[in-house]
């Protein structure tokens, strides 16, 4: 089998790899780029913790196919923080304590990351149906929504 | 497995049409990558269409709307022309999957993966929505309802790609509305699902309609039993029991993992009287 | 023991509070690793090969083709296993489980296992593997498994605890029995009587990490494995057990855990990828799929319980009796047993009597779900109970409290009870403003109580304070839900330091004594006891190194608030010693300073809770949503009070699932029909409402700070708070969870039709 | 002396006796002495049992004192999630 050579933007970084026609782009992430941030919970698509941003809209990367990636950008969770400052997502979970064993938190973050860009202030309702594709077995969900509220007041300078 | 993503059409139903083993066309992947997961599956070449000119867009014209057939859903709530026209149609295709899912599924791809529960296949089917072929002997229009021909089976021949779902201007006083049932609020697949399209007339009475039900039997069923049960009235408590009745009657469904075959039936007249109500008044009803 | 556990009542500086956890930052940036996300140098994939028949006789294996393979290193099959369990049936069970040795008893039991260069080689060597299977009938339904004709998984399992002993085997593997007083003569004294047969399906903790491991064993007899699990000395333990290798050889570090909730409290793959790694003589990777974890993992039991409970008019229970049927999978087991213990747990009953029949089925392994067993059996009863209440035209809250158990009555698994906490919850129920706000059209409401014993433990912490003052706290408990800040809070309460001078981690099976698992509840409880131990044997030594650099007698030296102090008027001008003035002189008085501790964490109370549950169903589809949500717990002392509410919140949460739509389902064929996801559906962000919690603060007296286990009885009343809320919504009583759509739409037609 | 009550699975391996009397005045004591009386107990006695005394469970601590006319329970240890 031929691999293909793939060139594409990782949070802001020009990367080529070579990966087999049938590997996704999680496969890619993990096991080709040492990106382990996003995590395989279920590998088709119904829990979220793959979650990555492409082109600007959030979807499963082990529903999306390495080689599809040409010419995208694509943001990680390895991405989010800017150098040594979190991003207020991530800062606003962990001090509302949304996440208790954390596997599902890279994959929230992102998708909430995409909800904010798109409706920087969501009700209560809007949030939970754009984050009903991650699941989290530990929470609740309640932290996780406070803590989604929390961070979009500050990012509209609402400040806590 | 051979991944291509061609720059045109012919390019693509040729790759497809010369294909000795098992071929995919690749659109927005949230069905065939779940597929590809199993060991039971192979596959010898996925065709990407993405990288064909037009296949991302919505293109309206005067007879109405051609959507490509690499839309994403997500990008069908954005236009608003068509959201105004087919309102059904898109809150059909945006019940798919989660917020990801959106990101990447396609109508067209809902369409040809045929499976009976697939969600906007009856908001098509009761747009009456034809969708353009092209294949290695050139382009036909076909209707929509012709595509799945049972679960996980398609009309569509070696080499066939559908590059757009054609929907019509709709008529003046009309709507369409969907409606499933699933268990919980969002990530199931639908147990019921049914799409209602309504044509007024000017005293306000229904011309013409269209019942389409999903996941109650092999594929799509365009009820014209209970769509006449509609015709000529104002949506009276008797006209919407007998279409409720009539639902429930043309329901073939089976008991399996999403529900029993007495749930499916009675839930597809409630579904289906809920939704013609909703159609109703979108076509300018009261 | 040495060390006094007792409580004592003083004044918390940092217990209490809700400082940012250590392991924050790490979860979200992505560099938290669990158990996927390791590799060793040279490591193959493995992949396992599982049985498709929920009941087969394995004829015959061939692994040649396989073998032969480009890029295979190592297959096996049972035969690579040996019995080394030595008439352990626990143990042996957990062996067949792993891989199936001479039959087949489950869709998804292992039966091979390969290891090979890439995931790619691994997938086709499983389809050259080829096993002959002799198809036998089987059986899933734990009524059918009762049934006289039922086919058998074990031709030589008699039931016990019957007396005389049955001569036939049957697939009941124990009866139990539980209670006091006479039932016969409480029900004769009863006004009125409810009794009520009731249905639980079999449910999945869901952990969303699937789980993994990497195990790399040596030609000299050492091992390694990284693995995510909820007790990393207990894998050690059965792994070396079940291959033969010296327990201190084994070395197991735990990953960050992705979940557990009892599901990784058993091993499942691990000594398959220990097994692969000795024979291919390279490190192993294997990572279950999520449809392997749903089919080859460890669910919950499905259960059939009758209850009968009679009461007078003015609503004292006379008698109570209930009969618990659980399935356990394929091997005799003690759930039934641990429901027919927890059933009426929270009530003082003159009159009562349970038993219970463990079932065997062909079904997965029955494993730990959070306070294993006991939410089924509280569906049943507070379903009853809240039936009672209503037939006698009762509050149901009210009911309660004039039956709830209190200090001195007692139990009806037997002991008498000490102080404990049903009462209060109760009470505080009564006089939440949930249970009187207003409901709405086609809106219901529930509520229910639930017990749990909760336990301690083996336990063992080091506690090391560094040059700079600053300590590392090493504990052998896995963190499942933020037990690292609450355990560092109890160490900078104990030595007067700042939470944010403590570093807690999980230390690995060489570095630190054994530790029970993760389970229980045990985890803040019986970690921060030995956390407070090692801490004060810290003070101890640091007491004795203030005295040297003070050159007086140690007698002399006290310990407040973070410092040493020189008691005594001869000292007055002395400023006393701070933790970082003592550490730094540590290499001239006597080298590192540590704690050390090694205790048992006993007397962990029992725990119960209160929740009270809103519903609104639609009567035309039986579609229901959880509208409004309140949880009511005894925490002892909350430590970290934001991950007691955690608890509490996901607890809650499962149970609603569980209550609603979660279940196995399975064909004809004996085969799991939703092994995945998309249609084992646990609660999405947008199912559930905010869950509001209460944190009851009624000191543990068996623990220094008061602290009570928190993380397991929040599942055990929701199955029955969402029913009842179910029933009263739409005014029929549900018997059978989940209370799906079609469950509740076939009642409502039934009551319709009369 | 000390009553303890054995939950149902022991009593077979104890001459079908549910109530006992000891005299002891630690759990490992108690446990010494009944398993004296009754080898068959041995097994189960190793990893099976926890011992309630005057209501509180013990899986352990077999040092824990057992105060005079205490009540005792031998239960199953179970599992936990």
């Amino acid at each position: 089998m031929t691999s293909i050579a793939v060139s594409t933007t990782i949070n802001g970084d020009d990367v080529e790899f070579l990966c087999r026609a049938d590997e996704t782009l999680l496969d890619v992430l993990r096991n080709r780029l040492g990106l382990m941030g996003a995590k395989e919970g279920c590998g088709t698509g119904d829990c979220g913790a793959c979650s990555t941003i492409m082109d600007g809209r959030v979807v499963c990367s082990c529903l999306v196919l390495g080689a599809e990636t040409e010419g995208r950008e694509i943001e990680t969770i390895e991405g989010m923080a800017n150098g040594s400052d979190l991003h207020p997502l991530q800062s606003k979970f962990i001090e509302h304590a949304a996440l208790q064993c954390g596997v599902c938190t890279p994959g929230f973050l992102m998708a909430a990351k995409a909800l904010l860009a798109a409706h920087p202030d969501p009700t209560e309702k809007e949030i939970r149906f754009w984050l009903a594709g991650n699941l989290c077995r530990c929470t609740g969900y309640d932290k996780i929504v406070r803590a989604v509220q929390d961070a979009a007041a500050e990012m509209r300078g609402e400040g806590t | 497995m051979r991944y291509e993503r061609p720059g045109t059409i012919e390019d693509a139903v040729a790759m497809l049409a010369q294909a000795s083993g098992r071929s995919f066309v690749l659109a927005g992947g949230t069905d065939l990558l779940v597929r590809m997961k199993s060991d039971d599956f192979d596959a010898d070449l996925v065709v990407d269409i993405k990288a064909i000119p037009g296949m991302d867009e919505i293109a309206e014209t005067a007879d109405g709307f051609a959507i490509g057939a690499a839309v994403s859903c997500a990008e069908l709530a954005e236009n608003s022309a068509l959201v105004s026209a087919w309102p059904g149609v898109v809150e059909a295709a945006n019940l798919i999957g989660s917020t990801q899912i959106q990101s990447r599924c396609t109508m067209t791809g809902n369409l040809c993966n045929a499976s009976p529960a697939a969600d906007s296949v009856p908001a098509l089917v009761a747009a009456d929505a034809r969708v353009r072929v092209i294949g290695p002997n050139g382009t036909r229009t076909i209707s929509a309802q012709n595509i799945p021909v049972g679960p996980g089976k398609t009309s569509l021949e070696k080499g066939d790609i559908i590059d757009a779902i054609l929907l019509a201007r709709p008529q003046p006083r009309s709507g369409d509305a969907y409606l499933r049932f699933i268990p919980r609020t969002e990530m199931d697949i639908a147990v019921v699902g049914v799409a209602v399209n309504l044509t007024l007339g000017a005293d306000g009475s229904v011309q013409t309609a269209r019942v389409a039900l999903g996941a109650v039997a092999p594929s799509v069923i365009l009820s014209e039993e209970a769509a006449r049960t509609l015709i000529g009235t104002k949506l009276e408590a008797a006209a919407l029991g007998a279409l409720e009745a009539a639902c429930s009657a043309a329901s073939i469904p089976i008991d399996d993992k999403r529900g029993t075959v007495a749930f499916r039936k009675q839930v597809a007249g409630v579904l289906a009287r809920r939704a013609a109500r909703i159609a109703y008044e979108r076509a300018g009803g009261k | 023991m040495s060390f006094d556990a007792t409580y004592k009542e003083k004044k918390l500086k940092s217990v209490g509070t809700r400082p940012l956890r250590p392991d924050g930052v790490d979860k979200v940036t992505g560099r938290a690793r669990y158990g996927a996300d390791f590799n060793m140098p040279g490591q193959l994939v493995a992949r396992v090969l599982r049985s498709p028949h929920a009941h087969a006789r394995i004829m015959r294996i061939d692994v040649s083709r396989a073998v032969a393979l480009k890029g295979v290193k190592a297959v096996i099959t049972a035969a690579d296993l040996p019995d080394l369990t030595n008439g352990n049936a626990a143990l042996y069970a957990i062996l067949d489980n792993c891989m199936a040795r001479t039959k087949a008893f489950y869709d998804g039991h292992a039966v091979a296992a390969v290891a090979a260069i890439d995931a790619k080689v691994a997938r086709e060597a499983l389809k050259l593997i080829e096993v002959e299977y002799d198809v036998l009938p089987h059986v899933v339904d734990v009524d059918a498994a009762m049934a006289p004709d039922a086919p058998l998984l074990d031709e030589n399992l008699f039931t016990q605890g019957i007396d005389p002993a049955p001569t036939t085997p049957s697939n009941v593997g124990n009866r139990s029995e539980f209670g006091h007083g006479d039932v016969e003569s409480g029900f004769a004294k009863a006004d009125v009587i409810v009794e009520r047969s009731y249905k639980t399906e079999q449910t999945h903790q869901g952990y969303i990490e699937p789980h993994a491991c990497v195990a790399s064993c040596n030609v000299d007899g050492t091992a390694e494995m990284w693995v995510c699990t909820q007790g990393h000395f207990v894998y050690r333990q059965t792994c070396a057990d079940l291959l033969g290798l010296e327990v201190s050889k084994l070395r197991v570090t735990s990953s960050e855990i992705g979940g557990g909730f009892g599901g990784k409290t058993h091993v499942w793959a691990e000594p398959l990828a220990l097994a692969l790694s000795r024979k291919a003589g390279r490190p192993v990777k294997l990572v279950m799929s999520r449809e392997e974890v749903f089919r080859a993992s460890g669910p919950t039991s499905q259960t059939s319980i009758d209850v009968k409970i009679g009461a007078t008019k003015d609503g004292k229970i006379t008698a109570a009796l209930a009969t618990l049927r659980y399935s356990s999978g394929p091997y005799a087991d003690s759930w039934a047993e641990t429901g027919a213990m927890t059933s009426f747990a929270c009530y003082d009953l003159e009159n009562v009597k349970t038993v219970g029949f463990e079932v065997i089925v062909n079904r997965p392994k029955v494993a730990a779900y959070r306070a294993p067993s006991a939410p089924m059996a509280a569906f049943a009863v507070e379903s009853a109970i809240d039936e009672l209440a209503h037939k006698i035209g009762m509050d149901s809250v009210e009911l309660r409290i004039k039956n709830a158990a209190s200090e001195g009555s007692r139990s009806s698994y037997g002991p008498i009870y000490g102080p404990i906490g049903i009462g209060p919850t109760l009470e505080a129920a009564r006089t939440h403003p949930h249970m009187s706000a207003p409901l709405g059209k086609n809106q219901g409401r529930g509520m229910a109580c639930g017990f749990w014993f909760n336990f301690g433990g083996q336990t063992c912490t080091d506690l090391n304070i560094s040059a700079d003052g600053t300590v590392t706290l090493a504990v052998g408990t896995v963190d499942v839900g933020g037990s690292r800040a609450s355990l560092s809070l109890i160490a900078a309460e104990e030595l007067g330091i700042s939470y944010d001078d403590v570093k807690a981690v999980i230390a690995d099976t060489s570095t630190l004594g054994y530790n029970d698992m993760t389970d229980g509840s045990r985890g803040t409880f019986s970690s921060s006891m030995a956390t407070i131990s090692a801490a004060r044997n810290a003070i101890v030594t640091m007491r004795e190194r203030a005295a040297l650099m003070w050159d007086i007698p140690v007698e002399d030296v006290a310990w407040e608030e973070g410092h040493a102090k020189a008691v005594g008027a001869s000292y007055d001008n002395r400023a006393p010693l701070s933790v970082k003035d003592i550490a730094a002189e540590a290499g001239n008085t006597g080298g590192p300073i540590a704690g050390h501790s090694e205790l048992v964490a006993d007397g962990a109370g029992v725990s119960f809770g209160t929740h009270i549950c809103d519903v609104e169903v639609d009567p035309e589809t039986g579609a229901t949503r959880v509208i409004r949500y309140t949880v009511i717990q005894d925490a002892g002392k909350a430590v970290h009070p934001a991950y007691v509410e955690g608890q509490y919140q996901g607890g809650a949460a499962q149970g609603i699932g569980w209550a609603l739509n979660e279940e196995y389902v399975y064909g004809a064929d004996g085969r799991l029909q939703n092994p995945g996801f998309l249609d084992y559906r646990i609660p999405v962000c947008s199912d559930l409402p905010m869950i509001d919690t209460q944190i009851l603060e009624i000191p543990n007296p068996n623990h220094p700070y008061g602290v009570r286990g928190v993380g397991e009885t929040s599942i055990v009343p929701p199955l029955a708070a969402v029913a009842n809320a179910v029933s009263d919504a739409v005014g029929v009583r549900m018997v059978h969870v989940p209370v799906s759509p079609p469950r509740i739409l076939a009642a409502l037609n039934a009551k319709a039709k009369g | 002396m000390v009553d303890v009550t054995l939950w149902a699975g022991l009593v077979p391996l104890a001459d079908s006796q549910k109530h006992l009397s000891v005299q002891a005045s630690t759990i490992r004591e108690l446990l010494r002495k009944l398993q004296d009386r009754y080898p068959g107990l041995e097994g189960p006695f190793k990893n099976e049992v926890a011992v309630a005394v005057n209501g509180t469970i013990y899986r352990n601590d077999w040092s824990q004192e057992i105060p005079d006319g205490a009540e005792v329970f031998l239960m199953r240890r179970l599992a936990g999630g």
